[in-house]
């Protein structure tokens, strides 16, 4: 087993789907000349040119409107958002034209685009610079939404996102960009787990809407999206000296949503923790306990606990944002509250 | 007929076109004309909902621009699209059919009068949030540049659209890059109840508007259809050939209300009465019988005939058969998972008069 | 009693509140000479001048951003969207400038400020222009949101709006424009329940977070937001007759939300239904279930059952919107599946 | 000190500095010179997080346009903001405080870099998504034309933010209602690593772009001081006349990368160095010294007094005590409910340089 990183995995999905197919081409600010502001389109320009891996000037309302445009015509955009906290100046295009134009048309245009880009909090960036937007795009019907956590989901994920005839929106992590290289915080577990795509499998894709138990275990569900992935699996080694068994299970896509292996999950260990990175109110997480408690009531020894962020704006401050944002032991607290083990 | 061509112009493009060309777009705006009059009528007797903005006074800039262009170059426009579709070659009945909500209707009844679609005339459709059509009109043109075709895009845009951002995206993407696109703006003066001066800066030389962008610009009297036809003809051979971008200001008049509800408080009656002399129809109308080109029986024939289309229409229309349930979850996604499930594209056989020969 | 139309309560409220405050102003697109696309500001122009109600060319993130910056400098704007459809092109101002401006400026700049305008679907308006907002905004914490069902309420609300010193999006319903007007669908009704505000009270405000029992009841918690309380209190009328005596709760408020009146409820009649006119992911009503399932499991005789539009994009045909939205019919079975009576 | 003023230049603004009006400038561009090498530094260390962006290079705009202005005007900028906030009288120490995330700070360490605020001083802040703070702007100056106060808003952008939609509905918006505004573009050639032609239509000729608006245009060397304040101040004097509002090219260069990861592969090292000759703290020190207005020993003494106040404000700001956790729940909202807490506006006392005398 190597050294894959994450930034490696999108950039290879997006190269083998541009070599396999002439319509896909990717587009962004910096994403050329610059080889990417976070480095994952490197060399792109150098192997596709500049009519295949296009730089934009700063206007996310024209360049994804563009790609929407260009999708209907018959191409599939790769749209990149250097953060997804710059899409709210595109969020018409994107939310309003993107999943709507197939069925306001009867079906006559459908639109295979994939926007792209970092996603969600971390690293100090200010109030304006750290969305997670997975709650308030999650809701809209007509797009689909993935949010790979490893290396080996970003790239199958992102080749089955740009095959996909529908908008997919892509959320990825800059913190997690370097993960699976050697040396970065959790190597270790990138190795134990497996985590680097197949070498040399053009078609290694990942069905849109299948969820993954990243470690089985009887005791304790913990649904995790992201990022977040990372604190379960930590805290569920933790736990595990504690002889709590946690079961992590990450869906992966957020619509669709593979419910069902979840409520499977929960009824085998009749406990469920959700951790989700975005603000709490109305967020995915508030969606999937809802379905736990929905499907799954009579299995619940305890109520579900969600783990999101706190409700407030995003502080600059290190260790007040430390403070907002859901951690490893955020989630080993919940586990024992939820398993009586407080 | 004979192929007497208008009095020669020093090539103005019009002076190619023979007398059945004219005859056929005169006929084109016959039949928006009277399609739209049915619309009103339905729409007050309520088998129409939603909102309906009618092309009345505007018909000559669909018709005579869309004749200027290439039989499959794509155009795209907003929510006052009836007048672009049927020009472009959408039949009567399909498009009747959407607005009284059936399958038959151009979107299956689901997209309603703002959002008329066809692909198979290259009408990427109509828009209803303000300018939200103008980046993906220049999306297609990417494509087509993308894919080394001969052809260009038309985005049709309203003045009131002029003042939203996605517009000055849309403009500064398409001149870097040099994309074959037309910006045409339908320029009614007016936007809902707000007159075009009142919001819009430098609203008496739209000509500024395109120079911030370095594009190429030209204006014209979108009331006389031969000028709207050697404006834009002008213009798509000049995209075609790589001269980069361009925008028209096209001075035009809507008749009716903004839409179906509109007191019109904002403009006196003398106004309409004034524009409505310069009636793209009779103005048309005028030049064939005046140059010879054509007589009065044969124009009475060609609006009898629009009047039947329209109202063919309607009952085509009231007989389709409705949308049914199903429908609901079909077309939401193209690879459907869960509750969806795979949609058919509406059918749509007969071409209508916009048809090219 | 009289006839006191929601589209009256919203004019009077901004136009005492304007005669109180020179700094409170109106604007957005055809608010002054149009008298409004919906006449909500008729006569607003000739008693205030142009100074005050302005109108604006169709640029709903200029003027949104507009407002956030004179509020920054002191003023008080009402800024209206004919429709909330027509807010995602400002998506960047109302929900990353507006509702953070205080918190990134160290509490140095607060936003007094309204976003108002017509919310939800209904009147067959297609795809784009159909646009619930409750979900997508409610989850941003800075803002506070309200959605008023009655004249009453309308005013009370859009009183206490003003007055806020933070940013609140107001969510009124072209649908209830009308409503409280002789001869109008729910006038009997509205009489009845006596949804007309007080006359000749400059100072009746009603306090954002505060819940009302619109209908008290024993059998069946129903929780409905805005137009959807119409729906309830028709359903409840009908159970009556089938013997099932429903509680409505009218929250009024999205943020803040008043959970303890719903617990309080729920916990008294052990069912619990949750009628939002939004689609059904991660939206407000999925986070109410989890609120209750959470605070009152133990007083739960069965799950909640939560009513939202189809998971689909608004239609244009009648037949199809009506089978998409909530409706009486369907708060009524959603009931009598809850409570057994199936 | 002999107040000689420099040649005279018909009508100049600047005719009328005397020397200590230059010397103050030019050891405001100091502070901020070594103000933002001392950011660099904690950056390296680590004690600075999150996105920083250095406004090495460009202090001539901040300082020059500042010092044209009245004393109470207020300003709104991007993310490169520590030059403004310095200039337009914020203390070192509190910025510094910002920067390593101190209650101290001018945002009691909520706000970082790219958000310092400073209400005493009228800086309605640094903000972080591009052309976001244009309508901000737009918004000031409604407000001051609705209060009928004698004051303008100057709204600096980045050539970055000229392509996005928000800038374009902000100019109309002031264009149509005349409001005292000034755009002032700070064009340093790039936005990150994209040069300002490849993005920017027109970037040969940016008065095309306020043209577009009918809006009065004006350029200037923006590594000159003196040029910076005769520019500014015509512009300001013109707005606050009821001119109506002003758009500013003003041509700078930032010598650092765009933030402080950006290895710069964009840009020759010789280009570079080749503005850097241009450096607006020499181009002034010359000036005084050829002019007689101010001697070497005094310029000196100023550089001194700038390298400590930055020292002193990484002292400060090393020893301020930290933002305390419950601060992540105030000023959330003004007026708080359930577990959010009133918060209390920074305690900024002293003075900064730039302050007025
Ligand atoms: C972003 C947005 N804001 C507001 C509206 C409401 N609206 C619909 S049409 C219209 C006037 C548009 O006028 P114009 O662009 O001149 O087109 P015309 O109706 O004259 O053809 C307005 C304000 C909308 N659809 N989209
Ligand atoms: C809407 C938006 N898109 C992208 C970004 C990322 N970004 C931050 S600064 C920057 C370059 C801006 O350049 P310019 O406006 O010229 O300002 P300068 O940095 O040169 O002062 C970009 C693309 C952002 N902050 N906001
Ligand atoms: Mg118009
Ligand atoms: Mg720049």
């Amino acid at each position: 087993m190597h050294s894959f990183p994450y930034r490696q995995a999108l950039r290879e999905a997006m190269s083998e789907e541009m070599r396999r197919d002439e319509r896909v081409f990717l587009m962004g600010e910096e994403v050329a000349e610059y080889n990417g502001a976070y480095k994952v389109s490197q060399g792109m320009l150098d192997e596709f040119g500049s009519r295949r891996v296009v730089d934009t000037p700063i206007s996310e309302s024209g360049f994804a409107g563009l790609g929407v445009g260009a999708a209907m015509y018959g191409l599939r955009p790769i749209i990149e958002f250097m953060s997804w906290s710059f899409c709210l100046v595109a969020a018409d295009q994107i939310i309003n034209n993107a999943p709507k134009m197939l069925y306001m048309s009867g079906g006559q245009f459908n639109v295979p685009i994939v926007f792209r880009g970092n996603n969600g909090a971390g690293g100090q960036l200010g109030s304006t610079h750290s969305w997670a937007v997975e709650a308030m795009f999650s809701s809209v019907p007509g797009l689909k939404m993935a949010i790979p956590a490893t290396p080996r989901d970003a790239k199958g994920l992102l080749k089955a996102a740009i095959r996909d005839d529908d908008p997919v929106f892509f959320l990825e992590s800059e913190r997690l960009l370097g993960m699976g290289a050697r040396g970065e915080k959790d190597f270790s577990r990138y190795l134990k787990r497996n985590w680097a795509p197949p070498q040399d499998d053009e078609d290694f894709v990942i069905r849109l809407g299948q969820a993954e138990i990243k470690k089985p275990g009887n005791d304790c569900t913990v649904v995790a999206l992201g990022r977040a992935v990372h604190f379960a699996l930590e805290a569920a080694e933790q736990l595990e000296t504690e002889g709590i068994d946690c079961e992590v299970i990450d869906p992966r896509t957020v619509r669709p949503l593979d419910v069902d292996a979840i409520i499977n999950s929960v009824r085998k260990t009749n406990y469920c923790v959700v951790v989700d990175q975005s603000w709490p109110f109305a967020s995915v997480a508030s969606e999937i306990a809802a379905l736990v408690y929905e499907q799954a009531l009579d299995d619940l020894d305890n109520q579900v606990i969600r783990v999101n962020s706190d409700d407030v704006p995003a502080p600059y401050n290190r260790a007040l944002e430390q403070q907002m944002l859901p951690n490893t032991r955020k989630v080993i607290e919940a586990v024992r509250a939820v398993t009586y083990n407080a | 007929m004979t192929t007497a061509t208008s009095q020669p112009a020093g090539g103005r493009q019009s002076a190619t076109l023979t007398a059945a060309d004219l005859l056929r777009m005169l006929h084109q705006m016959m039949v928006i004309r009277r399609f739209e009059e049915r619309t009103a009528q339905s729409y007050q007797q309520a088998r129409i909902g939603g909102f309906c903005h009618l092309y009345i006074g505007q018909e000559a800039v669909a018709v005579g621009s869309i004749a200027a262009l290439g039989d499959d170059d794509p155009i795209i426009t907003a929510y006052r699209d009836h007048g672009h579709a049927l020009a472009r070659g959408m039949h009567p009945n399909h498009a009747m059919a959407e607005l009284f909500g059936k399958i038959t209707g151009c979107a299956k009844g689901k997209g309603g009068s703002m959002h008329f679609f066809d692909r198979s005339h290259h009408v990427y459709g109509g828009h209803a949030i303000v300018g939200g059509q103008c980046p993906l009109g220049v999306g297609i043109a990417f494509a087509i540049r993308y894919n080394k075709e001969n052809k260009i895009c038309v985005t049709y845009l309203g003045d009131g659209a002029l003042n939203q951002g996605t517009f000055h995206e849309s403009m500064n993407l398409a001149a870097i890059w040099k994309l074959p696109i037309i910006f045409l703006c339908e320029n009614n003066l007016y936007s809902m109840g707000t007159s075009i001066e009142r919001g819009t800066s430098m609203a008496h030389d739209l000509a500024a508007k395109a120079a911030a962008y370095g594009m190429h610009f030209a204006q014209c009297d979108g009331m006389d259809l031969i000028k709207v036809y050697d404006c834009i003809k002008d213009l798509a051979d000049r995209v075609r050939g790589g001269g980069g971008p361009a925008f028209a200001d096209v001075k035009t008049y809507r008749y009716q209300g903004h839409s179906m509800s509109d007191p019109q408080k904002y403009r006196a009656k003398e106004e309409v009465a004034q524009h409505q002399e310069k009636d793209p129809i009779n103005t048309l109308v005028n030049h064939l019988i005046d140059s010879g080109l054509a007589t009065q029986q044969q124009i009475d024939e060609l609006d009898k005939d629009a009047k039947k289309q329209a109202i063919d229409a309607v009952k085509y229309a009231s007989e389709a058969p409705d949308t049914p349930p199903d429908e609901l979850y079909t077309d939401v996604y193209a690879e459907p998972f869960g509750p969806y499930k795979k949609g058919e594209p509406p059918r749509m056989k007969e071409e209508g008069p916009g048809s090219g020969d």
